[in-house]
């Protein structure tokens, strides 16, 4: 960490986090968090496989497992893996457009805050009466029926978090459009940075209606609304495709970013620039816009009629196409280059065949006739942890290794970071290869146990023993964060001797302000370019050193947050009758949050200004 | 920037809400956030026309019973007036006349409130009649897309009041002059919806 | 003769993936052991995919592993720098063009599959006495068990479907309580069980059951249901069109059937005062809210799920809870006025349960 | 780029602009006569009464109108440096077109 934390008190360096409106210290707070909701959901993925190791277990009851599995799901998907891609977004990308800062940093905590309190209302479902079970698409007819508080927690978690997502991804967008340096054109612009654009651009359109089916949802449970209530003309299949209108589009959420992390590593690591820029930003736009096209292929059993399926079944096809381009361009990008695997390297090889193995699975999932065998079976089980753990989850560790000498100054240790990826790949694939099989030996999903007859036994319990080598690996990560934070020394600049782009330009530990004079950017992989040509700075600067204007950090996002986290809990058991406390609790939250905004608008908060002469004595950039 | 910088109409930038690196960002991101509620509305339209004239068996209440024209067709008149008289806000914003703005900042305010009025009374006849949020799956989605619609009325007004109060005397300068633009654009946009939810609800509603 | 070679590897490729993949499963419950014409398509499908994926998978790792093998920076040599190519339109249009040919050549049978398996029109058809020509199942299911209704023949069963082979067999599929979907893996793929609306479908079923392991094929609740999802099983019986004409008639000469309090079978005096409010036994009639026992004797498990013995009887009958949370079997105080059975009781019982049938 | 350089327009600068900012005002004026002009059709056409197959496309085409001259004039879309809005408005309404085809395609009543 930075070295004037260090000289903090630990309160003080406390205080700091809470009201940081740094986008480096906010991608911290990310990778904190994110970190610990993962090692959550792996923990409850390790009782899945316990529970399924072998037939007839009662290691965990029917009630309960559904409570893990809808919880395993829903706490990956948005607690773990999105929060730790904004965490290397927030890191790398206003660096790589040469920016001093995102566009609103004061939403950026907002947003990080929105997350964290979300989360934490989810996941004390498990403490005050129970999860929710009805998976983590939580349809319809299910989760009317669901008896306990297990859904309004979902729905109301996920409302506030989702709210945070939706903001940090407008954050995004505008620092993407307006932020960048002088002479970083769109078609100059890193991989990265494009596809957490694009990625971006997609939360947008996404969440709302996200947004609106949780609405619905908490209005049939909480107020007797009947939008899902067949009975008084209401409907359940909205709510399939309210889901899925965001949900589809969430799996490239999440992937395009890892696309991008991998991008900057293949072309880093093999002393390359990236293979057909231009058809891989072209790819990226393309997938994101198809993405909206074939949310249905999720619900092809559910009786849409034939029209319907084959079209979002041809549709759904039309993907395979820009995504291959992609996985060809990498192998083209590594191709003729001098490829040095060190960690992060390694995660990138493994996720090629690894991701292409998951996507022609999605796209045999896309026949619709065929899906009808498929669906809800284990083969959509091993279909999609085949691309969300080969390619998001290896694409997290391996940025992890990447970046963290670009967050921290401190390199992993190497030769620990290649034992993790061994245990961790080799799990992987001894876990979800075998599960293509069961589900087409007719296992379906979401199943607490299985009778002994069935032929599925062995296959199952040889998933569970991969899924405890994986528990390996990320026990091994810890440990190898722990070890590298005691012990670490600074890794400098460019760590990675191969840096290409701006975000390895800057020095370590990065100054709080970024740039000290905003870079001037002449071409794709400025830092390359500058290299190549002998210039020991890495950077042309586009300005003399001026006056930097930075922004005041704040305590309101999270008090905005808390309140609605406390107005969550009224709402919630405003529906009990015995707990006349729920209005005042409900009424206080929303005070609260209400007052903080109205502070925030009323206040000017005009940020201060850091000084020509100051820049000048600190150390660090031009001396 | 500076809140002190005092400025005369001709020192005052052609696109106040631009002049600064705040106010672009500000202005795009609000116009992204309305890409954003953009999909938000068509939600709630795609339920409304998927639910609309659908609940328990044998239920009486329909578009067709229910909506009154001339009711609309004079909300429709407050609230597209209001959304010009917000455009002449604006014009005397770039203008710099900081008085002129304010007032019809008002005038916009009043014709909005008329609409609100009008939109509770509405509603509060529905209710009396039986038609209500959780009588059917038609009532929970009419209610849902016209309300969140009044809720973003409730929202602009507010927005606006609270500009017009806390600038009072401080008068026009380049941190508040974005936040002014954004509000109109706000109130545009709730008149952007408005023509759809009288044409598509209401209009459309008591053709068939 | 390369084309021919082609033809054959690509043969040879097909048949050693069937062999390998009918090595796993079990006949009655697999879909890589299909038992109709319906799981059939779908499984050439399943080759055909399979096939072209392989293909994919085996042309990256080619690549790839050449790539590793030649680039290494050791083989390479620590400083030098690669060419930085900025890409080919060439490779661009190949990696497109190859694709999108091989998207084709799914697309074609998966649309055309897809209007085939929907086609149920012929289900309307009638003969010249106006009865239907065709089979045809009412499916209801509900927390945590399944209901089979045939309406023209007027009569009705549970946990257990009986269909005729060698016809289009139709389906209309809904749900009572939550949704459910309606798997039977080995026979053909699955369709929901909506509570807004009837789907219908159909499938075939090639071979008689009793040639099979338990004799029956495993059917499945396949939508997340609740805590007992896992347990809510079916299975299917197959039997030649004679057979099955001679089930429905022996079905349908269960018209009437009472259990009788005064009867000297104590099992049948337990079940006349404790069951019969909820479960019927004869097998004519339509949807009713519990389980049809008229079959019972004939079933291949309790419950779906449990050893189809007395003991199994006498185990549901005091642990339902226990062995399937959360259906809505009474437990067995609330079914014997507040008293648990005697042992004698459970027996008789069991034993009167066990005699019900239209087979023996 | 931190700097918010605000310069003073000449007399002639200024005049000029305000000029067009009033011959802009009158345009404004214009376009909302002609948005009246076609709410009040879409409204009589409705009341009076007319075949609704006639009478639903041209009031919706009449909305799509109504609402494009929000855009491009109310809410500036006309001035340059839209592009980006135009960009995420245009994509949200075309998701949105998608999803309410669907809506009323694909789910039974
Ligand atoms: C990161 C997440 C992610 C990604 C990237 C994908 C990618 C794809 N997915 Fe997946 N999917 C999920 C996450 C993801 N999916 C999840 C979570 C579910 C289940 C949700 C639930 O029910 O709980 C799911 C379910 C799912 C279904 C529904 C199954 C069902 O429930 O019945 C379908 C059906 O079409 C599908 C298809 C696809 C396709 C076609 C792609 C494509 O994008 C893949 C494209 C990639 C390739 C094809 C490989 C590279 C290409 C080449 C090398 C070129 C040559 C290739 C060919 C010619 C084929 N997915
Ligand atoms: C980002 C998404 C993501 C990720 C990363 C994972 C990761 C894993 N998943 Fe997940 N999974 C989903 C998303 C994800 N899953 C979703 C959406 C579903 C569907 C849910 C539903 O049906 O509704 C699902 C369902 C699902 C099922 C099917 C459940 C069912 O249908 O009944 C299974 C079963 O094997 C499974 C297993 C695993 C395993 C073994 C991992 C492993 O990769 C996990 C690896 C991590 C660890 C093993 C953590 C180890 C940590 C420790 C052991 C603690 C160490 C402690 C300290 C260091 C302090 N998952
Ligand atoms: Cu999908």
């Amino acid at each position: 960490m930075s070295s004037t934390a260090k000289k903090k008190g630990f309160g003080a360096t406390i205080w700091d986090y809470l009201t940081t409106v740094d986008h480096k210290k906010i991608a911290v707070l990310y990778l904190i968090a994110g970190t610990l909701f993962f090692v959550i959901g792996g923990i409850e993925a390790m009782l899945i496989r316990i529970q399924l190791a072998e037939p007839n277990n009662d290691f965990v009851s029917a009630g309960l497992f559904n409570e893990i599995i809808t919880m395993h799901g829903t706490t990956m998907i948005f607690l773990a893996a999105m929060p730790l891609l904004f965490a290397f977004m927030n890191a790398a990308v206003p660096l790589q457009i040469g920016a001093r800062d995102v566009a609103f940093p004061f939403l950026n905590s907002l947003g990080f805050w929105l997350f964290l309190f979300g989360g934490l209302f989810l996941n004390l479902s498990w403490f005050l009466g129970g999860a929710p079970d009805a998976g983590w698409t939580s349809y319809a007819s299910l989760s009317l029926a669901s008896p306990t508080h297990g859904i309004d927690f979902y729905a109301l978690g996920l409302q506030i978090s989702g709210a945070g997502t939706l903001i940090a991804g407008i954050n995004f967008l505008v620092t993407i459009i307006n932020m960048r340096a002088p002479g970083m054109t769109y078609m100059r612009m890193p991989l990265f940075t494009w596809t957490t654009f694009v990625a971006s651009a997609l939360i947008l359109f996404a969440f709302p209606p996200l947004t609106v089916g949780l609405f619905f949802m908490i209005f049939d449970r909480m107020f007797d609304a009947n939008f899902f209530d067949h009975l008084n003309g209401g409907n359940t299949i909205i709510w399939e495709h309210l889901f899925w209108i965001f949900g589809h589009p969430e799996v490239y959420i999440l992937v395009l970013p890892a696309f991008g992390l991998f991008s900057e590593i293949f072309a880093t690591f093999s002393r390359k620039r990236l293979f057909g820029y231009s058809s891989m930003v072209f790819a990226t736009i393309l997938i994101g816009f198809l993405g909206f096209m074939v949310w249905a292929h999720h619900m092809f059993t559910v009786g849409l009629g034939p029209t319907a399926n084959a079209i979002f079944a041809v549709a759904t096809m039309a993907i395979a196409v820009p995504t291959g381009m992609k996985v060809f361009n990498w192998l083209l990008t590594i191709w003729g280059g001098n490829i040095k695997v060190t960690t992060p390297m390694l995660y990138g090889l493994g996720f090629i065949p690894s991701f292409v193995a998951g996507g022609v699975t999605g796209v045999m999932q896309a026949s619709a006739p065929l899906d009808y065998q498929l669906h809800d079976s284990y083969f959509i089980v091993a279909h999609f942890h085949y691309v969300i753990v080969g390619g998001i989850v290896l694409a997290l560790f391996a940025a992890a290794h990447y970046y963290w000498p670009l967050m921290f100054n401190q390199m992993l240790n190497e030769t620990l970071g290649k034992i993790t990826f061994v245990f961790f790949f080799v799990g992987f694939h001894c876990t979800f290869f075998i599960q293509h099989f069961l589900g087409l030996m007719g296992m379906p999903r979401r199943v607490f146990t299985y009778q002994g007859d069935q032929g599925w036994d062995l296959f199952n319990y040889i998933s569970t023993i991969g899924a405890f080598l994986m528990a390996i690996g990320v026990i091994l990560l810890v440990v190898n964060v722990i070890i590298t934070a005691i012990k670490g020394e600074p890794a400098g600049r460019d760590p990675w001797k191969d840096g290409r782009t701006l975000e390895w330009a800057i020095p370590q530990p990065v100054p709080y302000y970024n740039f000290k004079q905003t870079p001037l950017v002449r071409g794709l992989d400025t830092f390359w370019i500058e290299k190549m040509e002998g210039n020991k700075e890495g950077m042309t600067y586009a300005e003399p050193i001026s006056d930097i204007h930075m922004p005041n950090n704040s305590f309101i996002p999270f008090m905005i947050s808390f309140g609605l986290f406390v107005a969550a809990f009224g709402a919630l058991y405003h529906q009990d009758a015995d707990k006349a406390w729920s209005l005042p609790v409900l009424i206080a939250g929303l005070a609260i949050t209400f007052l903080s905004m109205i502070v925030r608008s009323l206040k000017d908060d005009l940020g201060y200004h850091i000084h020509k002469e100051e820049l000048m004595n600190e150390k660090g950039g031009k001396k | 920037m500076d809140l002190k910088t005092k400025f005369t109409p001709q020192s005052w930038p052609a696109h106040p809400e631009n002049a600064t690196l705040e106010g672009k960002n500000k202005t795009l991101g609000f116009w992204i956030f309305l890409g954003g509620e953009t999909v938000l509305f068509a939600t709630l339209f795609a339920t409304f026309l998927a639910l609309k004239n659908k609940g328990p068996n044998g239920m009486e209440f329909s578009t067709q019973s229910l909506f009154e024209l001339p009711l609309a067709f004079i909300m429709t008149m407050l609230l597209l007036t209001s959304s010009l008289t917000s455009v002449y806000a604006m014009y005397h914003m770039k203008n710099h006349n900081f008085k002129a703005m304010q007032a019809w900042i008002a005038v916009t305010v009043v014709l909005g409130l008329g609409f609100l009025g009008l939109e509770i009374y509405e509603f509060y006849h529905y209710v009396h009649l039986g038609f209500t949020f959780t009588q059917s799956a038609f009532g929970s989605s009419f209610y849902t897309l016209v309300g969140t619609h009044g809720l973003h009325v409730i929202i602009g007004l507010a927005w606006f009041i609270l500009l017009m109060l806390r600038n009072s005397k401080r008068g026009l300068n380049l941190y508040n002059a974005p936040k002014y633009y954004l509000a109109s654009l706000y109130w545009h946009f709730i008149d952007v919806v408005w023509v759809f939810i009288f044409t598509v609800v209401y209009l459309m509603g008591v053709l068939d | 003769m390369m084309k021919g070679l082609k033809k054959w590897r690509l043969f040879g490729l097909l048949a050693a993936l069937t062999i390998f993949l009918s090595g796993c499963g079990e006949e009655y419950l697999s879909t890589l052991t299909p038992g109709g014409t319906v799981a059939k398509e779908q499984y050439k499908l399943l080759l055909l995919t399979s096939v072209i994926m392989l293909l994919v998978i085996i042309v990256v790792v080619i690549i790839y592993v050449l790539v590793i093998v030649k680039f290494r920076r050791k083989k390479v040599g620590e400083n030098t720098i690669p060419k930085q190519v900025e890409g080919s339109h060439i490779l661009e249009i190949i990696w497109t063009a190859i694709p999108i040919v091989l998207l084709l050549i799914i697309a074609v049978p998966t649309v055309s599959l897809t209007y085939e398996l929907a086609d149920t029109k012929a289900m309307e058809a009638k003969d010249e006495n106006g009865n239907a020509t065709a089979v045809t199942v009412n499916v209801t299911a509900k927390l945590y068990w399944w209901e089979f209704e045939y309406p023209e023949q007027g009569i009705i069963t549970a946990q257990e479907l009986v269909v005729p082979t060698g016809e289009k067999v139709y389906f209309n599929l809904k749900a009572a309580d939550v949704k459910h979907s309606f798997w039977i893996p080995a026979i053909g793929g699955k369709l929901d069980t909506n509570v807004d609306n009837i789907n219908t479908f159909y499938l075939t079923f090639d071979k008689e059951s009793d040639s099979l392991k338990d004799g029956v094929f495993y059917g499945k609740c396949a939508e997340l249901c609740g805590p007992s999802h896992a347990l809510m099983d079916f299975k299917v019986k197959t039997l030649s069109k004679d057979n099955f004409d001679t089930w429905v008639k022996n079905m349908q000469a269960t018209k009437g059937k009472k259990a009788d309090k005064n009867s000297t079978d104590l099992g049948e005096q337990v079940f006349a005062n404790s069951c019969i409010s909820c479960h019927a036994v004869s097998g004519e009639g339509t949807a009713a809210i519990y389980p049809n026992l008229a079959t019972f004797g004939d079933r291949n498990r309790v419950a779906g799920f449990i050893e189809h013995s007395e003991e199994g009887i006498k185990d549901w009958i005091k642990n339902s809870q226990k062995l399937k949370p959360g259906n809505l079997m009474p437990v067995e105080k609330d079914l014997n006025k507040g008293k648990e059975f005697t042992d004698e009781e459970l027996d008789a019982l069991a034993a009167y349960l066990m005699g019900l049938s239209v087979e023996k | 780029m931190s700097h918010d350089v605000t310069h003073t327009r000449t007399q002639q600068e200024y005049e000029y602009d305000r000029k067009r900012a009033n011959l802009g005002m009158r345009n404004q004026v214009t376009v909302f006569a002609l948005m009246i002009f076609l709410t009040f059709i879409a409204f009589a056409s409705v009341q009076a009464g007319m075949s609704a197959y006639l009478v639903a496309p041209l009031i919706l085409l009449f909305a799509a109108v109504q609402v494009a001259l929000q855009l491009y004039y109310f809410m500036h879309w006309s001035e340059k440096g839209h592009g980006m809005a135009q960009f995420f408005m245009y994509s949200a309404a075309f998701i949105a077109f998608t999803m309410i085809l669907a809506f009323i395609t694909i789910i039974w009543w």
